[in-house]
């Protein structure tokens, strides 16, 4: 639980359980071709992380719906990159 | 057959949204959304699906003000064929047990437009209320009352014959009633469908009429509102904090055994009686026992 | 029932509700489709309202729509690690009607969206849409994502937001490149109404709205703000991508420092913050304008990067070119005449010659020059922030000299030449005529 | 289907109502553990009123009613009423709630509690309803109100961040429903007197439109167990891999109570959702809670900051949940978790009874 965690407490989500909407397309990309691995630190949320095996896992529970993950993955464009279903994700209170 | 349900929801606000500010202890109601009561949904979803099975028509009821035609419109666009509002000045305030009664009287209107087979409604409101809907709705209407139901086994049109299922903590019964009869679904048995593009434009183009106090025959003389309900708020407060004395345990460079050791010692001088019950052993109880546990 | 429609909307935010509104006005069978739960669920923005823009939108708003605050005083701060170089503009409230508001894009949305329905259009939410229906080049409808989702209609308004994913998707514009868009990240912190009021010496019906640039975005291009709603804060700090990608800082680490910066903590101090929101910022001006219009379809606000980064207008671009966009397409309809990309290059002539393209086009070289000119962004706030405290300070030294080390300090940083060179691009960019 | 007209008010006035009345809880002549409980609870307020605290038992006779009134005196009952009857055989909410309305109808008891398991909300509710009178749910204090002496009946609300005082003015009974666990539990004294009366039950088979087909008793679902047990193990990220979770059940086995897990390792598709605790989970309320290698972020906190005693284990020392932790253990969870399995195993005088049920249900 990366220190962004404390923040996202007071947001509103509804997630949508068992449906991310962004998944990696090939995660050996990630830990053979990718050297920046920007996604780790650019994403407001912190929803990626290297896992004990040194592979890129997302979780989109937090998901801000920003999109700079997808843009600075264009180089290997290894993002399948959705909105969540209506209704679902980010539910901004204020905006 | 064609079968008639009619399920009652709630507008509440997203109680998960509620913040109390940390200083003023103030209660920060902006940016809190209305939404449906969550349990109501699970009513929704068995009363859609019970009409997938017999086909007929599903009605979704509420008793608030103006604004929770919005909620109403939800349940449309989720896939309910038709909506009513029952708002009134006079029912401000009313507890569940006065909105059961106001719900009783629509519910009796809806079954003179057409005959009412099944009452759908949820177990209780995330604002925690006391779950008196539905008991009050099956009491007033001679509704036989099948809580924590998990599923709809069977149901014979003919015969007026249903078999659901239900959960009660430990214990799991099958259960042979007659129609009509009054559900409330156990939460988290279902998931509420998506609705169809029609549906959603369906519920944006309905029309949902509004039901007064008089339009549902209740004429005052029945208690409805505050002066209807039996229980009052004294009042509202923060709990105290609980102060947990917070302790390191010095295992630095410690081996696993000679930490869990130290463990089991500070259990045994900081919480004797707790020990003593994980380790199955029976020791003379002070009486002491443990206080209240403040929220 | 064939869902059939003269227009449909794409997006419930300032650009969707304005060209909605305005087909709708115009009398056309509008359909609005919003992926959020509710209007302005999915919108993030700093935010300060342009009346003016909506007025000629929604007549008569400044009464009925949420606003937070009129701004009276405006601060620009030059920040170094401690200490800021700013100047405050206050006027107290004029005759005429204050032209800025602080919102809650929240709550101003939904008011926006139930002025898009009482003029008659059908707005759908929790509904995302997910490609363009296509025939023989021609858009004619969406595919939104529910169950029999196909809709069609005459003409399409892509109004969904900055990443643009429906013309993305179409392949009707590219994708967003790093050094397009900046990505801002932003808290509200709620404080008692008076304990605000106090803080920033306001009354009851005055807001202030703060830029802040230099040491907070640590030698990345970018700026902060600062804004007083009613009850709340919204502070917030955005940077180019590509800068946010190429040192690896974290933006929520950034905000965290801005908001301990000395001069801004004690303004929060003791405030609860009860959302944080992230989102991207069109920042390529004019050379990064993807094409509009064609057939079938028009693109408004930030899917088509309206935005003027430079004076922080996005919500008024976005507003008049979904009501220039609407005027577009109603002109078209009376005359009945079909929504080719030819008959809809009037929507692109009614941009060029509003103030939108003529802004974005004077500021055209305003995010090349800051891009690769970050010294505006360290140097020059560093030595500002010394040379004025040298001044200031009463240590015996005459103020010749002190002005003499002031200059020296600037010219041993940036050369002569570099001094003139950083005055002429900033004057070529936003000074020169046309910026050609 | 018409409005029944339900004739004459229903519950009685404060002047004509006295006494303390707890519901026994049984299915199947095996008491839950929450009534004694509220009879700890309910004498402290019969003592307080100067009123006898009265038990009430309701089952059929294979239930052997007469082993829970004696268990009821011995806990504190001055009376115990057994209303006995074939017709209460099977938990049906119509049956039981006409059977302990038409009781309380008879004696106007002035406070009446049940238990808020599954059974008791649903019962009380019906109750609640047949005799018009006031209900308050999930309480975790209960006084009386010396000005009005009335039921003071405080509870949660806004989502658990305030607590609301109730109170039945008018109105009797006032009712309220108590979670497991939240009172304490007193200490039985055998040689407590006490008297037993058998109520009459009218009620008709045919009466009731329910017939119960099958009741089998089902091992409660993860969720269930998980948010009433009193000793709750939990595991984190910090397991570093899935076997490791092992460890975790293994240590909860031991104890006797449930194995819990933090947010991420249902995400990374370790554990189901029912185990998960947190914002978006559980919220448990344990006498002990042992979190091993979780960071202890907020999301995680709100569900678990209630129990009464927290032991953290992490290798971070500046994890967040040692704020919490009454007792934190800077170490490899992989490793101390069988250090204590191995500890609290050997410290057990009777090795046969680890891991025995601590109550039924």
């Amino acid at each position: 639980m990366s220190a962004v965690a404390e923040k996202l407490h007071h947001n509103r989500y509804r997630v949508d359980e068992g449906r991310p909407h962004i998944r990696l397309r090939d995660p050996d990309i990630c830990r053979d071709d990718c050297r920046h691995r920007a996604c780790l630190t650019i994403c407001p949320a912190g929803a990626y992380s290297l896992d004990a095996d040194g592979l890129v896992r997302v979780s989109t529970d937090g998901c801000l719906e920003c999109g700079s993950c997808r843009i600075v993955c264009a180089e290997h464009d290894n993002l399948d990159w959705n909105w969540p279903r209506g209704g679902y994700g980010i539910l901004y209170k204020f905006g | 057959m064609a079968m008639h349900s009619v399920v009652c929801i709630k507008q509440v606000p997203d109680s998960s949204q509620i913040s109390i500010h940390p200083e003023t202890n103030t209660i920060m109601r902006q940016g809190v959304p209305s939404i449906v009561n969550p349990y109501d949904l699970h009513a929704l979803e068995a009363a859609l699906t019970l009409r997938d099975r017999h086909a007929g028509q599903v009605t979704v009821l509420t008793m608030g003000p103006r604004s929770a035609t919005a909620a109403l419109r939800r349940c449309l666009a989720h896939g309910a064929d038709q909506a009513r509002l029952i708002t009134d000045r006079a029912f401000a305030g009313s507890d569940t047990l006065a909105t059961a009664l106001v719900l009783a009287h629509a519910v009796a209107m809806l079954h003179r437009e057409q005959p009412v087979d099944v009452v759908f409604c949820g177990r209780q409101t995330i604002d925690g209320d006391t779950g008196q809907v539905g008991p009050g709705l099956a009491g007033r209407l001679g509704l036989d009352p099948l809580s924590y139901v998990v599923e709809i086994d069977s149901l014979d049109p003919a015969s007026r014959r249903i078999v659901v299922r239900r959960r009660l903590g430990s214990a799991s019964q099958t259960i042979e009633s007659r129609l009509p009869c009054l559900i409330s679904m156990l939460e988290g048995t279902n998931q509420v469908r998506f609705g169809s593009l029609d549906d959603v434009l369906r519920a944006e183009r309905a029309e949902v009429p509004r039901w007064s106090a008089a339009d549902i025959g209740l004429d005052g003389s029945e208690v409805v509102g505050l002066k209807g309900s039996p229980t009052r708020v004294r009042r509202v407060f923060a709990p105290d904090p609980v102060e947990r004395p917070t302790q390191r345990l010095e295992t630095a460079e410690r081996e696993p055994a000679d930490a869990a050791a130290i463990l089991l010692d500070a259990l045994a001088r900081g919480h004797p009686e707790l020990l003593a019950e994980l380790v199955g052993a029976e020791v003379a109880r002070t009486g002491a026992g443990r206080t209240g546990l403040s929220c | 029932m064939a869902n059939r429609f003269d227009a449909i909307v794409v997006g419930a935010g300032p650009a969707g509700n304005a060209a909605a509104l305005t087909l709708a006005r115009g009398g056309l069978d509008v359909l609005q489709v919003e992926r959020g739960e509710a209007p302005g669920t999915k919108n993030v923005q700093g935010a300060i309202l342009y009346a003016d823009a909506l007025e000629r939108v929604v007549p008569g708003c400044r009464r009925g729509a949420p606003l937070e605050r009129p701004i009276v005083e405006q601060r620009m701060w030059m920040m170094d690690e401690s200490s800021y170089v700013g100047t405050h503009f206050r006027a107290p409230r004029g005759e005429g009607p204050p032209g800025r508001y602080t919102i809650l894009r929240a709550p101003f949305d939904r008011w926006f969206s139930e002025k898009v329905r009482e003029a008659g259009a059908l707005l759908i939410c929790e509904t995302t849409v997910r490609e363009l229906l296509v025939e023989r080049d021609r858009v004619v409808g969406v595919r939104t994502e529910r169950a029999g989702g196909d809709v069609h209609a005459d003409v399409v308004v892509l109004a969904d937001g900055v990443n643009s994913r429906l013309a993305v998707v179409a392949g009707l514009r590219p994708e967003l490149r790093a050094t397009e868009v900046a990505l801002a990240v932003k808290e509200t912190v709620f404080l008692e109404r008076g304990t605000l009021e106090a803080r920033f010496n306001i009354g009851r019906d005055e807001g202030v709205a703060t830029e802040m640039m230099g040491a907070i975005t640590r030698g990345m291009v970018g700026t902060g703000f600062l804004y007083t709603n009613k009850e709340s804060v919204s502070v917030g700090v955005g940077c180019l991508l590509a800068h946010f990608k190429a040192t690896g800082l974290r933006p929520y680490d950034l905000l965290e420092q801005l908001k301990s910066h000395p001069a801004v903590a004690p303004l929060l101090r003791g405030g609860e913050a009860r959302e944080f929101a992230a989102h991207l910022l069109p920042e390529g001006g004019y050379d990064s304008l993807p094409g509009m219009h064609g057939d079938g379809w028009v693109m408004v606000g930030d899917a088509a990067h309206l935005n003027n980064a430079v004076h922080r207008e996005g919500s008024n671009l976005a507003m008049t070119s979904g009501r220039l966009a609407g005027e577009a397409i109603l002109k078209l309809k009376a005359g009945g005449r079909p929504m080719t990309a030819r008959n809809l290059s009037a929507y692109r002539e009614a941009l060029a010659r509003s103030f939108v393209i003529k802004d974005l086009h004077r500021y055209r070289r305003v995010p090349r020059l800051l891009e690769n000119n970050r010294q505006f962004f360290t140097d020059y706030p560093e030595l500002v922030n010394h040379a004025v405290a040298k001044m200031l300070q009463v240590d015996g030294i005459d103020k010749r000299t002190k002005q003499r080390e002031a200059l020296r300090a600037f010219r041993d940083r940036r050369g002569l030449g570099g001094l003139a060179g950083d005055a002429f691009k900033l004057w070529r960019a936003l000074g020169s005529r046309g910026g050609r | 289907m018409l409005i029944r007209n339900r004739g004459p008010a229903r519950h009685c006035a404060a002047a004509q109502a006295s006494g303390v009345w707890v519901l026994v809880e049984q299915q199947h002549g095996e008491p839950h553990d929450v009534s004694w409980e509220l009879l700890g609870e309910g004498r402290r307020l019969a003592d307080t009123l100067a009123t006898p605290l009265t038990a009430v038992v309701a089952g059929a006779a294979e239930h052997g009613l007469e082993a829970a009134a004696g268990r009821a005196v011995a806990y504190g009952a001055d009376l115990v009423r057994i209303l006995e009857d074939g017709v209460l055989r099977h938990y049906r909410t119509a049956a039981y709630a006409s059977a302990l309305a038409g009781a309380a109808r008879a004696h106007r008891p002035a406070v009446l509690l049940l238990g808020a398991t599954p059974l008791g909300r649903d019962l009380a509710g019906a109750v609640a309803t047949d005799l018009e009178t006031g209900l308050t749910a999930d309480c975790t204090q209960l006084a009386i109100d010396p000005e009005s002496g009335c039921l003071a009946s405080t509870r949660p609300t806004f989502g658990g961040s305030l607590l609301c005082t109730i109170e039945t003015r008018a109105r009797r009974p006032q009712m309220a429903t108590v979670r497991p666990g939240v009172m304490p539990r007193p200490e039985p004294d055998a040689s407590r007197q006490g008297s037993v009366i058998r109520e009459r039950v009218d009620l008709a088979e045919h009466a009731i439109v329910s017939k119960v087909l099958a009741h089998l008793p089902e091992p409660r679902e993860d969720g269930a167990r998980l948010v009433d047990a009193r000793i709750v193990v939990s595991g984190g990220r910090g397991l570093g891999r899935r076997e490791n979770l092992a460890l975790v059940r293994g240590l909860a086995q031991v104890l006797g109570g449930e194995m819990g897990v933090s947010r991420p390792l249902v995400q990374a598709g370790w554990a189901a959702h029912g185990r998960q605790i947190g914002q978006t989970g559980h919220t448990v309320r344990p006498s002990l809670y042992i979190a091993a290698g979780i960071s202890g972020a907020v999301q995680h906190r709100v569900g678990m900051e209630n129990a009464e005693i927290i032991v953290a284990i992490n290798t971070d020392p500046d994890a967040p949940i040692f704020d919490i932790a009454t007792y934190g253990i800077v170490a490899d969870a992989t490793s101390l978790l069988p250090a204590l399995s191995d500890a609290f195993s050997r410290a057990r005088p009777d090795p046969a009874r680890a891991g025995e049920g601590r109550r039924y249900g």
